[in-house]
């Protein structure tokens, strides 16, 4: 096997979750031997500043958001060429420069559209 | 005739209350989104106690607001009634918590015009003092309160709790205790200040203002809180006067409409003190109102500390165990740090009140909370309610 | 002096590298086939101690900071200065009954804290918290760091649905809905740092700012475009890990705990963590980014080692933190929002393209001033104007109040 | 053909059955996710790392909000879809040709007889920048504006129209 | 088998797989997933053929080609599960229902 | 204190002029006038039912009177009480000459109905005058305690007739949003009326005897037997 | 708008962050188990009965008129009065409780007991420090929890105690005043009666004996 | 598993150093760390806020952490009059704590309605429906006296047993961690109180006259 630099990120994953799972585990040991746990029909019920809970949380959200990640999305695809530009940025040439700028503006222009149509405003 | 008019109260006739029912209208409209029912409170960090307010949400956006009371509903009234005139001030301390002097100070009046009992002038001074000491430390705390409700992780109100344990230290000094003095009584107040503690209180006036220099600096002009309160639960001037608003809240919409100028109650208009009036009725012009009002309050303690005379300060001839007032009423009424706290008394002539009523300006300051809460998000709620200073002693009673 | 010099830089350099040498001699001394074990061990191992670590020290230092800052002292009871407070609170939370409510998604809920944990370790396999100290050397290192970090928003949302509660669920859509908006200045301004240094390796970026006119060293931030992009990015990432102010998700006064309310003990405790560790590696990156990684701020200061340097920034970018979450009030969703797209992306690009501008202006000793001022003008016309733009329609303004008439 | 690979394509595959057949839509949308994710996965295991990690930004980052954002703003979270509800017979009937006829291809291709190099070609980030924009001047651009009318387009789907007196609000706000 | 049949088989059950949620799945939203994944296993047929292919050891200048078909490829993706899931949104606000048996008919 | 009734100069606030005004104005309304004996001297008006909103509205919108602040307002109740009066009757009296008519004093005790009143307390913001007191009573204190709603006229009243209703009992035609506001909906009694009687509680008792909880009264009838 | 506000906002925080390790007035904690906040003279918590002496049954003040338990307005005192009568500080045989109760889980801390007092019998006591996890038992005071000499009246309200024992030196002075008046009428009367008696005597001394 | 346990424990048993240590080492870690409840009902909430502010700084025992969220909270101040409209909430919210909790009946009111006893809504006691673990007289209680409070549940979280008979309530399986909420009634609550806590112990010479 060679030495690849994912074999310790993924000893950091198995440790990541070693190290989140082992207190959990921890703490349910302590609860079966020392602490049992207690659920009740009250004490598992929804939180909602004291009261009973009405109506089901799962409810359909505000549109909005989808307006959001949408614009999230296109930035990030951007993102993903703009990237690779940049690295090779000091060794490119003002024309090569100028062509990610158009690719830039594109964007901006889709940015300045939605900023126009109000978009960007949260409701 | 009347009937008429009854059927058309949901805003036909011009001529009644105008903007009632604002919520119905806005919840017929096509909602896209699902409505979201969510009650904040009664146990709820920024509701002030325990305050509930049925919310729907659109989104983030609150499209009704029902405030529900009785949380702390402490049968404050029926209690006075059972009991002597006297045994009703110390429950009197406990309606606005916050305020114990203020609130002596509206029973007492109320009490001393239905018996007809004289003041003297010393006490008055005295009352003053504690009153406009009373009215800092509420307007410390409240804005203090306010920066919490918006998340400034305590340090705005640390800095007021920091002046405001000095304030106590006095009412403790001279009442013994901090909070629920019951210092007041009718025709005067209970012991007279030392000298030693006119001496304290006035070094302690004397730094009062860089306390608000320094609140001023840590956030006067600070954007976010400017934009988190400009344009935020606007309040018309006409539904405020119509509403019944009081105190800060109804000054900031520009009423000019102060009781210590009006009825000039106390010994009031022997002092120099203007009232600051706000535009906009905004959560800002309400946050400003108090933050101007308690340098107001410096100036009238100061003249107050100058020229306070000597004298007893208690009416030797009122009879403060077994006062019976002749039967008749009386409605007195002070200028609380929270607006109107007006006092009824019904005696019909025994040792206890026949009625007893509470005229809390935070009730009724409340009565327009969803017009102001309408459309706006969440996070405005809590802010435009921390804005109307309620306690919820006061609320419910 | 000469000599004792180079000894001083010897050993300087040998204190500098003790972590690597030791790890070195570690590895030598281990049979053969162990000796990848023990090499992932000393990578992993480290990590997973040093910045939980760090958690707990920075939990009291926050609270401590924070009373210092209103007039208290803060926690100084449990263990010498209140030092032992994190562990006291551990133990409680590990022995505190988990709680998951009836009707919540169970498999969600227990994955959530982990998945967030989990992530917020990883990023850590890219960030070099000393010379010659990288886990990871990674060519993408940067956007590996932006990819596993992008799961927490998952995370946060699994957090939030799971439970069931409305107020967790509208947490977690802000929550989403702010880290998507502050990812994406996140990203376009650390575009600027990538295009002068034109890499992606943190390690390398940090190389690239380590050498020194006179004392003065070459950090990113001593430019116009890397000051702005310091800020930016700065304050996108006090907004992807919901510090104040932009710790709406978690608005107390608004929606009680935001999508971790019904979280309860270590699981809770685990939501915490990751904050944390986010906050860390974020820091740590803009620290590589910007403020020149483990190099030290003066070149004569160089003899103290690396990683302590890196601590050091890392430390001073925490108080800064605690610093200003003590002022400040929180921001509202709408204002968050409109901050992002339209003041948080519009200067990003603006940076982007003043970074560009700062690579092609010649760089001679007349140009180099000019160029100065010619970043700065870039920089600062749109700050102002965006600034300013920000409010428009809705005047915001100090107001100036009147009194009533007398009489 | 490592032990990683096979590991990673087994989870992959896992997450991606999960996904087309778990009865709650935000369990889907999660499995989804994971499929992704080792989709991304196998790509770093293959050497290419910038793609791979791309990958992860853009599909665990990105597209999954979407995912789950739509499936919040259509109520479809609640709903328990019955996994067979729609000609799930006949469609995985299909889809189990298909893969035996790819499959088939695949086993008898040359491509399984090549010679396979050892060390993956070099694709540093700098160099494909530098293919970017010199190569695939266009299609970056096109890309461009690609993204641009997406992002005019699909808001313009998704986005409810508001009245125009809140509209104006909105602008001016 | 050689690594490069293992990828393209595996490229090819996820493919079925997505066909398969596709046709079968009533949920839109799952549909599109399922296409995603179809895209997805595309993909890994490109990086595949990149790794493993017999070109990339001899020509330096199409050494890339399959990264930068990846590339695009993951942009379009996204850009279609931006429009798609915006069109679903459109669907359900005008059905009330994104279960693709119960869209009939699309008018208006 | 300046005399309550005295508001601005030239404006008549006592109630026989409000009283002279409101008559004129509306037509067919009934007011009457309320004495306080009190040193406050605060007298009040009573309108009737059918006329109050029309009086309200006029006393809020008349350009001198301006009172468009209605600060406070409550209920309160006047139960059935016994109303003993001497009268003096003709009576034959078997006197000592036989049986003669006299005058004689006797007493008599009559019920007077209860009811239940909701007293209005309006002041001027424009005018910085008041208080002028409105008050209202209902019929009886059973099916009759039906009162015109002011909260159309006076925002302000909305959550104090709302209060007066839950705890008083006085219901409010007109009032738009007319619910319990302090105790719960499933509370059944009024509990400031004069009549209502605390529920009996269980109180923790001490093995000797002495509740420490208990009603001081008890307590004390014990003391003084 | 260009985020000064915010700047100056953090200088004034730092100044109270640095402040806080050079100035008293920027850190105000008093580290409460440790120091104390000294309690000003006319603090108060709940009441406590006063007694002069050293017995708490033979000097207790109350003469157990009901008037605190009356005008309490929470109602929170109990009293039995006692059968007998004792002597109090003026000589006066007087009633006293033969129990005292203050119920402090339900005291208000209003101070209208001492107000009403016309004995001196009943003052307000500073002691805060009463947490107990006992309901009942704990916050029932009787008598022997209530009893309180004199001295440590004298030792938490000196100058209200001073007034009082001067008001009540001044008041047993002119008890004795009257009393020594009174015993001197008596004696005068006495020396009087013995002077007619003597007189009578004398009288009768010049009268003849009766047998 | 089960075994395994099984095994532990007599291993456990046998080691009673550790056990002892574990035990110090539980109060130790529970009483340092107290979370209380943001939650406040009346005047003596003022008098906590004040508590957890610069002159008085509850922070120095580790307890500022005000969780807004029963979920995270170890601590219930009932800081005030519960009214019987707020009982059941009050009763809900201890319920959804998680063991182990506690309660503190801060001020007259909570302990026993204090001055508001006599009212109609007022509840004569929070003890009547939940455990209440210290109270503090007064009304309110000064800032320090809630300190003393909290100090008196510090010794009281720090002898309890981890084993034993003695050993706290949260330990013990079949003791309840969840208390009937209060309906209400026509009248009044329903049920007027909760046998099981009130009074509170069996030994005590209280008994409830129906």
């Amino acid at each position: 096997m060679p030495d690849h630099p994912w074999r310790t990120v993924i000893a950091l994953l198995i440790g990541a979750v070693a190290f989140g799972i082992a207190p959990l585990a921890l703490a349910r040991l302590w609860a079966m031997y020392f602490s049992p746990k207690k659920p009740g029909p009250n004490k598992n019920a929804i939180y909602e500043c004291g009261l009973e809970s009405k109506g089901d949380a799962w409810i359909q959200f505000d549109p909005a958001y989808y307006l959001y990640a949408i614009i999230f999305l296109i930035f990030d695809v951007e993102a993903i060429f703009l990237l690779p530009f940049a690295v090779a940025f000091t060794g490119l040439t003002l024309g090569a420069a100028i062509a990610m700028l158009v690719f830039l503006l594109l964007l901006v222009e889709g940015l300045i559209w939605a900023w126009q149509k109000g978009l960007l405003t949260w409701a | 005739m009347s009937r008429d008019l009854m059927m058309d109260a949901t805003g036909n006739d011009e001529r009644l209350a105008p903007t009632y029912g604002a919520g119905q209208h806005r919840l017929k409209a096509e909602r896209e989104s699902q409505i979201l029912e969510v009650s904040i409170g009664p146990q709820h960090p920024s509701t002030h106690g325990v305050f509930r307010m049925d919310v729907k949400l659109d989104g983030e956006r609150v499209v009704q607001l029902k405030p529900v009371f009785g949380y702390l509903h402490r049968n404050h009234e029926k209690i006075a009634e059972n009991g002597s005139y006297l045994a009703a001030i110390p429950y009197t301390d406990r309606l606005d918590y916050l305020c114990s002097m203020t609130n002596n100070w509206g029973y007492t009046l109320a009490v001393e015009t239905l018996a007809g009992i004289t003041v003297p002038e010393r006490a008055e001074y005295i009352r003053v003092i504690m009153a406009e000491l009373t009215r800092f430390q509420n307007h410390a705390g409240l804005v203090g309160f306010l920066l919490q409700d918006m998340g400034a992780s305590g340090t705005p109100l640390m800095y007021a709790f920091r002046e405001r344990e000095k304030i106590l230290d006095l009412f403790e000094a001279v009442s013994g205790a901090r909070m629920m003095c019951n210092y007041l009584r009718f025709g005067g107040v209970r012991v007279d200040c030392t000298p030693e503690w006119m001496k304290e209180t006035r070094e302690l006036v004397g730094v009062l203002p860089r306390f608000v220099d320094e609140f001023e600096r840590l956030l006067r002009g600070n954007e976010i809180l400017m934009a988190r309160t400009q344009g935020v639960g606007v309040l018309p001037r006409e539904l405020a006067v119509n509403a019944g608003v009081t105190g800060p809240m109804l000054r900031a919409t520009g009423v000019n409409y102060d009781i210590r100028k009006v009825d000039r109650y106390g010994i009031y208009d022997r002092f120099k003190f203007r009232v600051p009036l706000g535009e906009h009725g905004d959560v800002y012009d309400r946050y400003m109102m108090r933050v101007l009002e308690m340098r107001e309050s410096i100036s009238i303690l100061e003249q107050a500390l100058k020229e306070i005379p000597e004298g007893p300060v208690q009416d030797p001839k009122t009879k403060l165990r077994g006062l019976r007032p002749k039967a008749g009423e009386a409605y007195g009424r002070i200028e609380s740090p929270k607006g109107e706290l007006g006092f009824y008394l019904i005696s019909d002539g025994t040792m206890n009140p026949y009625r007893y009523r509470v005229r809390s300006p935070c009730l009724i300051n409340l009565t327009i909370l969803e017009d102001m809460c309408l459309g706006q998000s969440v996070a405005d709620v809590v802010v435009t309610l921390g804005s109307v200073d309620i306690v919820m002693g006061e609320v419910d009673r | 002096m000469n000599v004792s010099f180079t000894m001083a830089g010897g050993l300087a350099e040998r204190v500098d590298q003790i972590f690597v040498t030791l790890d070195h001699w570690a590895v030598a001394h281990t049979p053969g086939p162990l000796q990848w074990l023990v090499q992932i061990l000393l990578i992993v191992v480290p990590i997973l101690a040093v910045f939980p670590g760090l958690f707990a020290l920075t939990t009291v230092l926050e609270r401590k900071g924070l009373g210092r800052i209103q007039n208290r002292y803060g926690p100084n009871r449990v263990g010498p200065y209140g030092l032992l407070q994190p562990v006291a609170d551990g133990l409680k939370a590990l022995t505190k009954e988990d709680l998951v409510p009836r009707t919540a998604d169970g498999v969600v809920h227990y994955l959530a804290p982990l998945v967030i944990v989990v992530t917020a370790f990883l990023v850590y396999a890219v960030l070099p918290v000393g010379r010659n100290m990288t886990a990871v050397h990674l060519n993408a290192g940067l956007l590996f760091f932006f990819a596993i970090g992008s799961a927490t928003e998952l995370a946060v949302f699994m957090a939030g649905w799971s439970s069931r509660n409305k107020y967790s669920l509208l947490g977690a859509m802000r929550a989403i809905a702010q880290m998507i908006s502050y990812e994406v200045p996140l990203i376009l301004s650390t575009i600027a740092v990538i295009m002068i240094a034109g890499t992606l390796a943190p390690e390398k970026i940090v190389l690239a700012q380590a050498s020194y006119t006179g004392i003065f060293p070459h950090w990113y931030v001593f430019t116009p475009w890397g000051f702005a992009g310091f800020l930016l990015f700065m304050t996108a990432a006090a907004a992807e890990t919901n510090r104040s102010p932009f710790d709406l998700p978690e608005g107390e006064s608004e929606i009680i705990a935001g999508y971790i309310v019904e979280y309860s003990g270590f699981k809770f405790a685990l939501f915490f963590l990751a904050e944390y560790l986010e906050i860390f590696a974020v820091s740590g990156l803009g620290i590589t980014l910007f403020l020149g990684g483990w190099s030290a701020p003066l070149s004569f200061l160089a003899v103290i080692p690396s990683w302590i340097w890196f601590f050091a920034k890392l430390m001073v970018m925490i108080c800064t933190f605690i610093w200003v979450r003590g002022t400040l009030p929180r921001l509202r969703m709408d204002q968050l929002m409109n901050f992002a797209w339209k003041f948080m992306l519009p200067m990003a690009l603006v940076d982007m393209v003043c970074a560009g501008v700062w690579r092609f202006l010649p760089g001679g000793a007349l140009w180099s001033v000019l160029r100065w001022v010619i970043c700065t003008v870039i920089v600062v016309v749109p700050y102002v104007a965006l600034a300013r733009g920000l409010q428009m329609g809705k005047k915001v303004e100090q107001r100036v109040y009147r009194y009533a008439e007398e009489g | 053909m490592t032990v990683a690979f096979i590991l990673l394509a087994l989870i992959t595959v896992a997450a991606a059955v999960a996904a087309m057949s778990m009865p709650r839509l935000v369990h889907c949308a999660l499995a989804l996710v994971v499929a992704f994710a080792g989709l991304g996965c196998i790509f770093l295991a293959l050497g290419a790392e910038f793609v791979g990690l791309a990958q992860l930004l853009v599909y665990v980052g990105a597209v999954a909000i979407l995912i789950v954002f739509a499936i919040l703003l259509t109520r479809g979270s609640e709903i328990s879809m019955r996994p067979g509800a729609r000609s799930a017979f006949s469609g995985t009937v299909i889809a189990l040709a298909v893969f035996a006829v790819l499959a088939h291809a695949v086993m008898t291709s040359r491509v399984s007889r090549i010679a396979t190099t050892v060390a993956p070609p070099s694709n540093r980030v700098q160099e494909i920048g530098v293919e970017l924009l010199h190569q695939y001047v266009l299609p970056l651009e096109v890309i461009g504006l690609l993204l641009t009318a997406v992002l005019i387009g699909a808001v313009i789907l998704a986005w409810r129209e508001k009245p125009a007196a809140e509209q104006e609000g909105a602008r001016t706000r | 088998m050689n690594p490069l049949s293992a990828c393209l088989l595996v490229a090819a059950f996820l493919f079925c797989v997505g066909l398969a949620g596709a046709l079968s799945r009533s949920s839109a939203i799952l549909v599109l997933a399922g296409i995603e994944l179809m895209l997805g296993a595309a993909n890994l047929n490109f990086v595949a053929f990149w790794r493993y292919g017999s070109v990339a050891a001899t020509s330096r200048v199409h050494a890339l080609t399959g990264i930068m078909f990846v590339l695009f490829s993951i942009g379009v993706a996204a850009a279609e599960a931006a429009v798609g899931l915006a069109l679903i949104l459109a669907i359900y606000r005008h059905a009330k229902t994104s279960d693709v048996t119960e869209i009939t008919e699309l008018k208006g | 204190m300046s005399a309550p009734e005295l508001g601005a100069v030239g404006v008549d606030l006592s109630a026989d002029a409000l009283r002279a005004l409101l008559v004129a104005a509306i037509e067919g309304c009934s007011v009457t006038v309320v004495e306080n004996e009190s040193p406050s001297g605060q007298r009040s008006l009573v309108l009737d039912h059918e006329h109050a909103v029309e009086a309200a509205i006029f006393l809020r919108d008349n350009s001198e009177l301006r009172l468009d602040f209605c600060s406070n307002v409550t209920g309160v109740d006047w139960p059935d009480r016994e109303v003993t009066e001497k009268v003096k009757v003709k009576k034959m009296v078997e006197g000592l000459e036989g049986a003669t008519e006299q005058e004689v004093e006797e007493t008599r005790k009559t019920l007077a109905p209860g009811y239940l009143e909701a007293v209005y307390h309006l002041f001027s913001m424009e005018k910085k005058h008041g208080p002028v007191i409105l008050r209202l009573r209902t019929r009886d204190r059973a099916e009759g305690n039906h009162l015109p709603s002011l909260t159309p006229v006076w925002r302000s009243a909305e959550f104090q007739e709302r209060e007066a209703f839950d705890l008083f009992g006085i219901v409010f035609d007109g009032h738009p949003d007319l619910r319990r506001i302090l105790m719960w909906d499933e509370f059944a009694d009024y509990p400031m009326r004069k009549d209502y009687v605390s529920p009996a509680e269980d109180e923790p008792v001490l093995d000797d005897g002495c509740l420490p909880g208990a009603e001081p009264g008890a307590e004390q009838g014990a003391a003084d037997a | 708008m260009l985020g000064e506000g915010i700047v100056k906002g953090l200088f004034e925080t730092a100044r109270n962050f640095l402040g806080s390790y050079v100035d008293k007035d920027r850190l105000v904690t008093v580290q409460y188990p440790e120091e104390r906040h000294p309690l000003p003279e006319a603090a108060r918590n709940f009441p406590f009965l006063l007694y002069d002496g050293d017995d708490p049954e033979a000097g207790l003040r109350c003469v157990s008129c009901h008037i605190c338990e009356k005008e309490c307005p929470p109602r929170c005192i109990y009293i039995e009065k006692s059968t007998d009568k004792k002597p109090d500080f003026v000589g006066k045989p007087q009633f006293y409780p033969a129990r005292f109760d203050i119920d402090v889980s339900v005291c208000m801390s209003c101070q209208i007991c001492v107000e009403v007092c016309p004995f001196d019998a009943i003052r307000m006591d500073k002691e805060f420090e009463l947490s107990t996890d006992d309901r009942f038992g704990g916050l029932m005071w009787t008598k022997k929890e209530l009893s309180k000499p004199n001295e440590y009246y004298q030792k938490i309200h000196p100058v209200e105690a001073a007034e009082t024992d001067a008001r009540r030196a001044e008041d047993v002075e002119k008890a004795k005043a009257k009393a020594a008046a009174a015993a001197a009428a008596k004696a005068a009367e006495v020396a009087k009666a013995a002077e007619a008696a003597r007189a009578d005597d004398e009288g009768a001394g010049k009268e003849p004996s009766k047998g | 598993m089960e075994q395994e346990l099984k095994d532990l424990k007599v291993e456990l048993q046998k080691q009673g150093i550790f056990t002892t240590t574990l035990e110090e080492l539980y109060n130790w870690g529970r009483k340092n760390s107290v979370w209380p409840l943001t939650f406040g009902l009346a005047c003596c909430a003022i008098e906590m806020i004040a508590t957890s502010m610069a002159r008085y700084d509850i922070a120095r025992f580790g307890a500022e952490v005000f969780r807004p969220s029963p979920r995270q909270a170890d601590l219930m101040i009932v800081a005030g009059t519960v009214t019987k409209k707020m009982a059941p909430q009050v009763v809900r919210l201890y319920n959804q704590m998680p063991e182990p909790k506690y309660v503190i009946a801060m001020g007259a009111c909570a302990i026993s309605g204090g001055p508001f006893r006599d009212g109609y809504n007022v509840l004569k006691g929070i003890d009547r429906y939940v455990p209440v673990d210290v109270h503090i007289p007064g009304c309110p209680p000064r800032p320090e006296a809630l300190l003393h409070a909290f100090m008196t549940l510090q010794k009281k979280i720090d002898a309890q047993q981890l084993r034993g008979e003695g050993r706290p309530r949260h330990l013990k399986a079949d003791a309840p961690s969840e208390y009937p909420v209060p309906g209400y009634g026509a009248h009044n609550l329903e049920p007027m109180h909760n046998d099981d806590v009130f009074p509170p112990k069996p030994e005590s010479p209280f008994k409830v006259l129906p």
